[in-house]
């Protein structure tokens, strides 16, 4: 007959008048945050190695590590994430041999301001053992500082401004080892 | 004299049921449509391009940007395309794993599927009720994956993670009330004679039409062809569960919703036998995949079958690490490309309902 | 991983004496013998789904090579097709008449790569600005810009 | 007494300007003017409050609990909402017609807000009893489709204009079935005075002996008023917002209260002719006459918001075939087999 579904439209949100209700009232009440979830990174900082695996993972460049050499063995002066092109894939994470990065539980990243976005994990003073390795730091001063030897030549077209994807094009021939 | 005039009417890209990033330049009579160019491309991010410079690994996050209402369908495709050209095995309870996390992507695709269409059509509520499943479905995939939509959960060679403990509980619970959800759209939406009134004999594509023009997924089969992937080449483990293909009728807009919703029944149904299925598969979920990934020189096309149709990978290796071309065949762009005929002729209000029953997500039409 | 059933390339091959078939069942056909086979392969074979054109750039060899997948709904084969385009004249003719299914992705193949189909109903740019200049999966464009 | 609570201020308003020495003309001038804006004041709250009531309708048939932060459980969510469309700049597009794009929306409150002065809340409650009030109302009621009109056609917009004429199509052509499902209940009670109306209603409404009637004017009402199932005037996935698209600011928002107060009109209607108007059911006596009145109001309210809820939206050309081969027809009927029986009951010397 017709008009019958038109009633079972009405039954039906009468019904879900009555219904419990889901709303999560956002700031007071949160959901709970399962354990794998991809939220903001943490770095043990005492696990990592500075090996660089974890860069060069990254699908979107969004790793880079700053480290010196500190008499016999690489001292990682800063890990930054580009963190407004994460991806939150995770191969970062899946491809640290040490287990020093993860996610954590924190899904909130927002910043004011564009220049606070980058997410810094490690930002420190190498230990000023031998002088002569002190002066390029200083040189180098806020700007990136010279890449982990073993990969410096898969990270450098990533680095200079506006080059990424220009290279893109011919990374292929280029990076294929 | 009486002079009537055409017109055109810029339908989108700034338009509520456009999906955000879509234009379709309608010349109208009145409100009768007598020409729709479909203009895409504003979505565009060059992920083909993109893929020339990433490893094969790497390219996987990319494929969830596509359609990311049913990632997990698209990491699939291409992985296992990977697969086939670097001939890996994977390991069986990966299978599972795979099969289950793309089923319920596929729910999920399709919950918004006929919420969206609902909503075109004006029925919100439906829409908001599809959703309150969907975020369940969501849930489960975030325990699992750590995402919500953006999933990256395939892995060449296996998937990245193995269930967590009691999932399969969680997952068999909800699988088991979904029925109940389904009934109740087909309550609210389906059973509604204005919705049946808004869609039946509305934007009907002949089989005929819809082989020749490529079609695929249920906007094909609403149209009566039998050809779903997973039942005429079983991929995966696809060949071991028990389901149907439902099929429509008249292939107008009701039948190709409709075939949603009988497909996620179905999917249910999937889920619930793999859910059995998986318990005696014991293992890693990864299998033996080298370091690095250096495929042989060659080439592979692979298709398997996503929520909105046919998704196929064309991936052609130099022998590098990072492949030399990667084409994904995305079933709403071709479905999409048949737009123009199909709304010659129907009223400006039917437009909408053609759209949405065709299910496009303008991540997998502009890639 | 199941296997997939692949047309008939052999009957094939004896009734085109001009197409050549690789270890792997790709079909390649010349260029100017392309519509004929293409006609032939859906009215003869039943090959009548065209799930799948996109195009290849070989700078080395100074080629674009278009790859067609075909597919039978009825027989459940399908069949992979390929020809070799100049690069210096990318011109090839259309397979809409044949298949509707080329429509967009033909045009997409013009916006990417720049070949351009002969006899193709509405051949312009589909996912990049009329503006645009160069074709983007060309191995050899050059593009500045993109982030810091 | 709570029964006269508003009759009895009008009084005691009466008779302070009596007291004073006011002569008698202008004493009764005041006092209409004060009736008129209270009930003013009373129908823009009222609309307000309704904007709200739809929301947290929608948000509960949704599985969400909907506005409540603003004010206890958000019932300052729209006032908030007001004060931030008035502080908005109203963006005139570049070819319109400046003037009657600006008037349209000032204009569309008037219909409206005359209708009210004939319609009795409770009992004594009307600010005019008019003996033509039932004509009186329908004839002011479809102004408001000029104004529609006005403010489609001076957005200058393709949008607009295709809502504006679907507006026109639309009411004009529901305005026949709404008027002869009324004809009924008139033919009934012989005088188109609604405080007759509601006197006849003492022991049967007309829901009981006109249901078909009711639904005709219910089914024609929701669509004067352009709500879902027939809000394709507005239809916000085909022509965005119909009329309104260009309006932004107080100017769309005076668009979205005018509907408001016309669900409120044709609520009110409906309570009036066919569920009693002030009439307590049940001989529940002791509560107010005009609390029987709001509460009935509303509970029609409450189900013209769950239709649109509900329901989809139908197309153009439905529309119009639902209006002239359903509702009209069916109308006819009604008033015919309405004739023939009444005949008969006078025959039978009743």
């Amino acid at each position: 007959m017709f008009g019958k579904g038109l009633i079972k439209g009405l039954q039906i949100t009468w019904k879900e008048f009555w219904a419990p209700k889901l709303t999560v009232q956002y700031p007071d009440e949160q959901h709970t945050v399962p354990e794998r979830f991809h939220g903001r990174f943490v770095l043990d900082v005492d696990k990592c190695i500075a090996c660089g695996l974890c860069a060069n993972a990254c699908p979107n460049k969004v790793i880079s590590i700053e480290k010196q050499k500190v008499g016999k063995k690489q001292y990682m002066t800063g890990y930054k994430m580009k963190i407004q092109y994460c991806l939150f894939c995770g191969l970062c994470v899946e491809s640290c041999n040490k287990d020093a990065l993860h996610f954590s539980k924190d899904f909130n990243m927002n910043q004011y301001f564009y220049r606070d976005i980058p997410l810094v994990l490690v930002e420190r003073e190498a230990p000023a053992e031998p002088l002569e390795e002190e002066e390029p730091a200083a040189k180098a001063g806020d700007k990136e500082k010279p890449k982990p030897k073993p990969k410096a030549k898969a990270e450098k077209p990533a680095e200079p401004a506006a080059q990424t994807e220009v290279a893109a094009g011919k990374a292929s021939d280029k990076e294929g080892q | 004299m009486l002079r009537t005039q055409e017109y055109f009417l810029n339908f989108g890209p700034q338009h509520p049921s456009t999906h955000g990033v879509f234009q379709i330049i309608l010349t109208l009579d009145g409100e009768r449509i007598v020409k729709g160019e479909p203009v895409c491309g504003y979505l565009h991010r060059g992920i083909e391009k993109l893929a020339e410079a990433r490893t094969y690994t790497q390219v996987i996050p990319y494929t969830d940007r596509m359609d990311y209402l049913a990632a997990m369908l698209q990491n699939l495709g291409y992985v296992q395309a990977v697969e086939k050209l670097m001939g890996i095995e994977v390991p069986e309870r990966a299978e599972y794993l795979r099969v289950i996390s793309g089923e319920l992507s596929r729910i999920a695709s399709h919950l918004i599927g006929i919420g969206v269409n609902a909503l075109d059509i004006g029925a919100f509520t439906g829409f908001l009720l599809c959703f309150r499943e969907r975020e369940k479905i969501m849930d489960l995939l975030e325990e699992l994956t750590g995402s919500r939509m953006t999933l990256s959960y395939a892995r060449i060679g296996g998937v990245a993670d193995d269930a967590p403990e009691g999932w399969l509980d969680r997952l068999k619970k909800l699988m088991d009330e979904m029925p109940g959800y389904i009934e109740e759209y087909q309550g609210l939406i389906t059973g509604n004679e204005i919705f049946q009134a808004r869609t039946k004999f509305i934007g009907i594509l002949s089989p005929e039409t819809a082989i020749n023009y490529s079609l695929s997924g249920p906007t094909l089969r609403g149209s009566g062809v039998n050809y779903d992937l997973r039942k005429a080449r079983p991929y995966g483990v696809y060949d071991r569960f028990d389901f149907e293909v439902p099929l429509g009728e008249n292939g107008d807009c009701f039948d190709r919703f409709l075939c949603r919703m009988l497909e996620m029944e179905q999917s249910v149904r999937i889920i619930q036998q793999a859910v059995e299925q998986i318990k005696e598969v014991d293992g890693p979920v990864i299998g033996k995949v080298p370091k690095v990934l250096k495929p042989p020189k060659g080439e592979v096309y692979h298709e398997i079958e996503s929520s909105k149709g046919i998704i196929g990978y064309y991936v052609v290796s130099d022998g590098s690490n990072k492949p030399y071309r990667v084409h994904v065949r995305r079933p709403s762009f071709i479905n999409l490309g048949y737009l123009d005929e199909m709304v010659r002729g129907y009223l400006l209000a039917d437009v909408v309902a053609i759209l949405s029953s065709i299910d496009i997500v303008l991540g997998e039409v502009d890639c | 991983m199941a296997k997939e059933k692949i047309a008939p390339v052999d009957e094939i091959k004896q009734k085109f004496g001009y197409i050549e078939v690789d270890e792997a069942m790709t079909v390649t056909v010349p260029r100017d013998k392309l519509l004929e086979f293409m006609q032939a392969l859906k009215d003869e074979f039943a090959l009548d789904y065209l799930t799948n054109e996109t195009a290849v750039d070989y700078p080395e060899e100074n080629k674009f090579q278009v790859v067609y997948n075909i597919n039978s709904i009825e027989k459940g084969y399908s069949l992979m097709v390929k020809t070799d385009v100049d690069r210096d004249n990318p011109e090839l003719p259309s397979v809409f008449p044949i298949w509707g299914g080329a429509n967009w992705q033909e045009r997409e193949i013009y916006d990417l790569l720049g070949i351009a189909f002969t006899g193709h109903p509405n051949l312009k740019r589909i996912l990049l600005d009329d503006q645009f200049e160069g074709h983007p999966l060309r191995k050899d464009f050059q593009w500045e810009g993109g982030r810091e | 007494m709570l029964e006269n609570l508003f009759v009895g201020i009008a009084q005691w308003l009466r008779a302070l300007l009596g007291g004073v020495g006011v002569p008698v003309e202008i004493n009764e001038a005041i006092v209409m003017l004060v009736k008129l804006v209270a009930i003013l004041v009373f129908i823009l709250i009222n609309a307000l409050w309704l904007v709200y009531m739809e929301r947290k309708v929608a948000a509960y048939m949704q599985a969400r609990i909907g506005p409540n932060r603003v004010g206890p459980k958000g019932l300052l969510q729209t006032t908030a909402d007001i004060g931030k469309l008035i502080s908005k700049e109203i963006i005139i597009p570049k070819k319109a017609d400046i003037a009657v794009f600006l008037i349209s929306p000032v204009l569309i409150f008037v219909p409206t807000l005359m209708v009210f002065a004939v319609i009795p809340f409770g009992k004594n409650m009307a600010a005019i009893d008019m003996n033509i009030g039932v004509f009186y109302l329908l004839a002011i009621a479809s102004l408001s489709t000029m104004i529609f009109w006005m403010g489609g056609w001076a957005s200058n917009s393709k949008y607009s204009l295709i809502g504006a004429m679907r507006v026109v199509a639309q009411m004009v052509s529901y305005e026949l079935p709404l008027v002869l499902g009324l004809l009924g209940v008139i033919m009934i009670v012989g005088s188109m005075n609604m405080s007759d109306i509601i006197a006849a209603q003492e022991h049967t409404w007309f829901i009981f002996t006109q249901p078909v009637a009711f639904l005709i004017y219910f089914a024609a009402a929701v669509a004067e008023t352009n709500r879902c199932p027939f809000d394709l005037v507005e239809g916000e996935s085909e022509i965005i917002a119909g009329p309104y698209t260009e309006y932004g600011g107080m100017a769309f928002a005076m668009y979205f209260l005018a509907e408001y107060a016309n669900i409120m009109v044709i609520c009110a209607m409906a309570t009036i002719m066919f569920f009693g108007g002030w009439h307590a059911p049940f001989g529940l006596t002791f509560i107010p006459s005009w609390v029987w009145f709001f509460l009935k109001m509303y509970a029609l309210i409450f189900i013209v918001m769950q239709l649109r809820w509900t329901y989809p939206r139908i197309r153009v050309d439905q529309l119009m075939g639902f209006s002239w081969k359903v509702l009209v027809p069916l109308a006819l009927a009604n008033i015919f087999i309405t004739g023939i029986g009444m005949k008969i009951y006078q025959a039978m010397g009743w």
